[in-house]
């Protein structure tokens, strides 16, 4: 790290997205607990640091594109965790209306298109996404997150493939935790992996250190300017998974320790570590982490008090031709 | 009031769909040579690359990225070549296009269309012959509609892009070449209106899409045997025309349903229901379906022709029902 | 006569085809761990990682592989996790595995159950819940198995693995837990064969999987209020046993139909209007369905809700339908 | 040419299969335009060399994948023509039983399963051939081959990863005749090309003159061996379509002359010089020819003759359980 360089006040509000992200995930797995989140919640503990490296550098025009693992995009990208929390407990006033919760998170307000239950579709999306963009003539980028595990479906060829072709501003990010769901992403996947993928079809590509917020934010920034002057670029970013892939998963095919062992690369703490180094104090920091926590308890109470949507949503949003409302049946 | 082929009206509709709104574009194979059936012809001269674009072969990516285009304020059409190559796109299609508005609470449009050649056409066989439109029925958020002559492939296809749903549009690889008169002048073409094509006492045919041209000759030669028979053309099969179909039930108290696709599941079921659930007192005889047997489709015309339903089946099954 | 689960009768119904045949294997996702909801549990410790095989997230991989292996003559039992994930894959079923056998002219055997966990869970929302089953019903070549309880779900299980033909074998996910007694020595089920799970002769019920027990909970209640129903687990979709549907209607003279799938094209319909095709004369009333109004579904518990179909609306359709 | 390893009687043969390939195909063609085959047929004229050095390699034994523009593979495979005439046809005694026609054309009896109406979708359809090889433990190889335009498609990467993991017997071929239909296909194919995309799955893979018979085959018995030690690789095969990609289709979309240009690296042709270089005469060549072409003409003739298949055969071979002969509605 460069100390003079080192840009204090952007990365110490890194550090309090880092630390909002992760105190909504614990109020959200504390929901999960008591039984007020009914759906599945696939907590990003551990990626932080690339959710906010990478998101931190969109503008509130440019657009997201999320997986099922989305909190931490999301709320990065600008949306209001007391909505996003709403979502999750499917409750009236969720960015959802209720209708889609954890893994339909969405914010079309602030960019975010949308969290998505299926592995890889994210990516055809959002080349479609950029496309519209560059037919319109904005200056927007697009950047699409997914998993290590998505790299197996076809899509990631179809879309990157189609990102090159007609010269597209998207930013494909995968953020490779090393976990497919409960598999070893490694023992399914062949060859030398996401870069060496897309270089193959014609993206320049790179590989960061996902849990270090700053090399991040700077391949970032460097990635989306290339992306606005020549077309699809891919970042790599080598991250872990600190939690089960669900919340309520123990993760016991993990081997012995080796979570216990990862979290020394905490990307919060390494983060806290580099602030000190750039002279905050421990207390600052303790404030920026309790002030996160406070607000994302207070949240999670606030929508505990909500109420459901009425029934009658239900019908709502479906369609205009043949609306359900005159012919549901 | 001129006279176009099938053919011929849907690409007029789509290039003044084109002219009229600057967000449609469309999408799909070899489209920049015309398409693989010509639908697209001189338009890219036209409209640019950019707007009639030239795709890979990534089905997935043509339908999943009209998805994303359309959420950012495109119209786009998008080719799917044969109705059976969308089986290379259902994610996109029934996961992703049909539902994004519903699972957003409102925050996504997904204004595209599907165009899906569709159904038989000589010898193509078990993987370029497909009539899937039942599936689509089944899937909220979807509209479906299926032109039967030129004008209804032009304003038909007008309107489906007109519309802020998804649209599976499926017209009839066999229909091509058929002409008919298309007014310039016409008003718009609702979706979801049936065509009263030949108003009749005795029993009501209802069709869609090739078979509807099946069921008029059939009921012309029906008249020669003085049976009179009502003919429906459903043109849109979500939302349908429930009422235009119950109100020529109660009138001829015979229902006989004439679709290419396989019987069994096929649409023809739940017109089938809903006439018996809504017109019980009225039947005089339960409604009937002329359809395709459950096998694949074949090669050899012999073979092939086992799943054609001919005008003389649909003579025979409606003498059969009115009990002649 | 042992209790099992659902779900541990599937699983010792695969373990027990893949002891008497070297030839039966299973992929998927997270097999090597249970799978996603731990119907795999165990199975590798004991038949080895090639027979239980964990693969990439590549749907149209793994059912477009097992296509080639079952050609080769293996039995691959594929495992789609989530039936909602098999829409990556349906040129794989539907073009190749349903096809290939006819289309080759019967060179190919394609002896493959393809598993899909379907249906509603509690807030899942739409891309984790759907019902399709009517789709498979649509398509020439396939079967269609629906287990709605533990004992069937062993004994189908083994059935579709023995069978030469590609098996649609959809289990609900909310049925894993349901326990009940499962016979060690019984006689092998016939696919195909529905089962009169409660005789009666005011109403007939006709239902399957996860509805079939509302169905059931529902005729105990009409029980108590005179009303005596028959209820029918269909079982298999297709081939669906008519005989049994009919023989009851012809009894009762009513039809209720009861699925979890959205209402319109569902396989409701199908029955419906085979039923009225069949014994018109002995309807009393028109046959009825319930089913999910065509929306997508809700995250939410109170919109979810509105795609479920209780007993007690199974009730009330029931003295409605028969006029009580 | 090393004319001390020039296996004379070797290419003689190839060349022989090469002229019977193309009089297949014009007679298929004549056949077409006499309105006897009903459906499209896709000739591969041009692209013998591919077909005869890849299929002149298998055993009998080996199995092999095609796609829509199978004719010349089936055939090298050891089909025989009359009965592939038949079902080109749609007549009794055709491979298929006159269900599947010439985009469907199989001979499971010689292990050939099938062309295929899908672009790509044999890929998939391979690797479980190769899986179930390697679960029996037979000694087999698969060849798959399939166009340039099939590697946009998704199978391209799921297939080939899954191959590379399971470290399958599969040799995939892409014969790269430089169209997919009226489409350039490096105008919708980003980066590299085959070889790099699947070096980038962990396959080595090599690119050969796809019209140079010798060259073909060279490399695919030398691949073939690889792959029995070390699982998947991949040949690409540069060639060019002569005709259109329908025998109807005139081709239009093509740069003046391109085709004309193109005759003078007509593989049959460069064979021929080859054989002529090593001694061969030609009159010997020519009565090759010759024979082919009476030899296909004849099996038109005959397959002229042939009856159409009953219409009740629609109903069989659909489905042993829920068979439509007991129940078609
Ligand atoms: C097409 C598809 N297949 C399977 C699943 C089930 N699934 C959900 S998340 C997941 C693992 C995804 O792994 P990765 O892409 O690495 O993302 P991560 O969960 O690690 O963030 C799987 C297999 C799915 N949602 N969609
Ligand atoms: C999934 C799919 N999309 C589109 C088509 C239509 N189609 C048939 S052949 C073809 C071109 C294929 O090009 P290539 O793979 O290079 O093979 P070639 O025809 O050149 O032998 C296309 C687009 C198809 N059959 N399948
Ligand atoms: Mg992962
Ligand atoms: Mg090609």
């Amino acid at each position: 790290m460069n100390k003079t360089n080192f840009d204090r006040a952007r990365y110490r509000h890194f550090y309090n997205q880092m630390c909002r992200i992760r105190a909504f995930e614990r109020a959200a797995i504390k929901a999960k607990d008591e039984n007020l989140v009914l759906g599945a919640i696939h907590p990003s503990i551990g990626q932080e640091a690339a959710a906010v490296g990478v998101c931190g550098n969109l503008r509130r025009e440019d657009i997201l594109l999320s997986t099922h693992r989305g909190h931490g995009h999301t709320l990065c990208k600008g949306a209001d965790p007391q909505a996003m929390m709403l979502e999750l407990l499917g409750k009236t006033g969720g960015n959802c209306g209720g209708k889609g919760g954890s893994m339909h998170i969405a914010d079309f307000g602030v960019g975010m298109l949308g969290a998505n239950g299926v592995v890889g579709a994210n990516i055809n999306i959002a080349v479609g996404a950029a496309h519209a963009i560059k037919l319109k003539g904005e200056d927007k980028v697009v950047t699409c997150i997914f998993g290590d595990g998505a790299i197996n479906r076809g899509p990631f060829l179809e879309g990157l493939n189609w990102a090159k072709i007609y010269n597209l501003p998207v930013l494909f990010v995968c953020e490779d935790n090393g976990y497919s769901a409960t598999t070893n992403t490694k023992d399914t996947t062949a060859g030398a992996g996401p870069v060496a993928r897309a270089q193959s079809l014609g993206l320049e590509a790179e590989s960061r250190d996902g849990n270090d917020v700053v090399g991040v934010d700077i391949a970032t920034r460097d990635l989306l300017s290339r992306v606005k002057k020549k077309g699809p670029h891919l970042l790599h970013l080598k991250t872990y998974r600190l939690g089960g892939h669900t919340s309520t998963d123990p993760a016991k095919y993990r081997p012995d320790g080796e979570a216990d062992g990862k979290w020394s690369e905490d990307p919060i703490a390494r983060c806290r570590d580099m602030l000190k180094q750039a002279g905050l104090t421990d207390e600052a920091l303790t404030d920026i982490e309790m002030a996160a926590t406070s607000e994302m308890d207070g949240i999670y109470e606030r929508a505990r008090d909500a109420a459901f949507p009425p029934a009658a949503n239900a019908y709502t949003d479906v369609q205009d031709i043949g609306d359900p409302r005159s012919q549901a049946f | 009031m001129k006279t176009m082929t099938y053919l011929e009206a849907g690409r007029a509709g789509l290039a003044e769909m084109m002219r009229q709104d600057g967000s449609v574009w469309a999408l799909g194979e070899d489209l920049g040579r015309g398409g693989v059936f010509g639908q697209y012809h001189g338009l890219q001269d036209e409209f640019g690359s950019d707007r009639i674009a030239d795709t890979p072969i990534s089905e997935s990516c043509i339908l999943g990225s009209a998805v994303g285009a359309a959420m950012m304020g495109t119209r786009p059409v998008v080719e799917m070549r044969f109705a059976d190559f969308a089986l290379c796109a259902v994610d996109e299609l029934v996961n992703q296009a049909a539902k994004a508005r519903y699972m957003f609470g409102g925050q996504a449009r997904v204004p595209m269309v599907v165009r899906e050649p569709s159904g038989m056409w000589r010898s193509s066989a078990a993987q370029h012959s497909q009539s899937l439109e039942s599936w689509y029925t089944h899937i909220p958020g979807l509209v479906v509609v299926m032109p039967a002559t030129p004008a209804d492939n032009k304003f038909l296809l007008m309107e489906s892009i007109r519309c802020n749903d998804p649209v599976v549009y499926l017209e009839h690889k066999d229909l091509w070449s058929l002409e008919g008169p298309v007014d310039d002048q016409t008003e718009t073409l609702p979706i979801g209106k049936a065509r009263v094509a030949r108003p009749g006492s005795d029993l009501t045919i209802v069709s869609w899409s090739a078979m509807f041209h099946r069921a008029l000759e059939a009921a012309a030669i029906l008249a020669t045997q003085n049976v009179d028979a009502e003919v429906i053309d459903l043109r849109t099969l979500w939302p349908w025309d429930r009422q235009c179909v119950c109100e020529s039930v109660q009138k001829t108290g015979h229902l006989l349903i004439v679709h290419e696709a396989v019987q069994v599941s096929g649409f023809g079921a739940e017109i089938s229901s809903v006439v018996t659930e809504n017109c019980f007192g009225d039947l005089k005889s339960a409604p009937r379906r002329l359809a395709a047997p459950r096998i694949p489709i074949s090669y050899a015309p012999t073979m092939e022709d086992e799943v054609r339903v001919s005008a003389s089946q649909i003579v025979e099954a409606a003498l059969t029902q009115i009990g002649t």
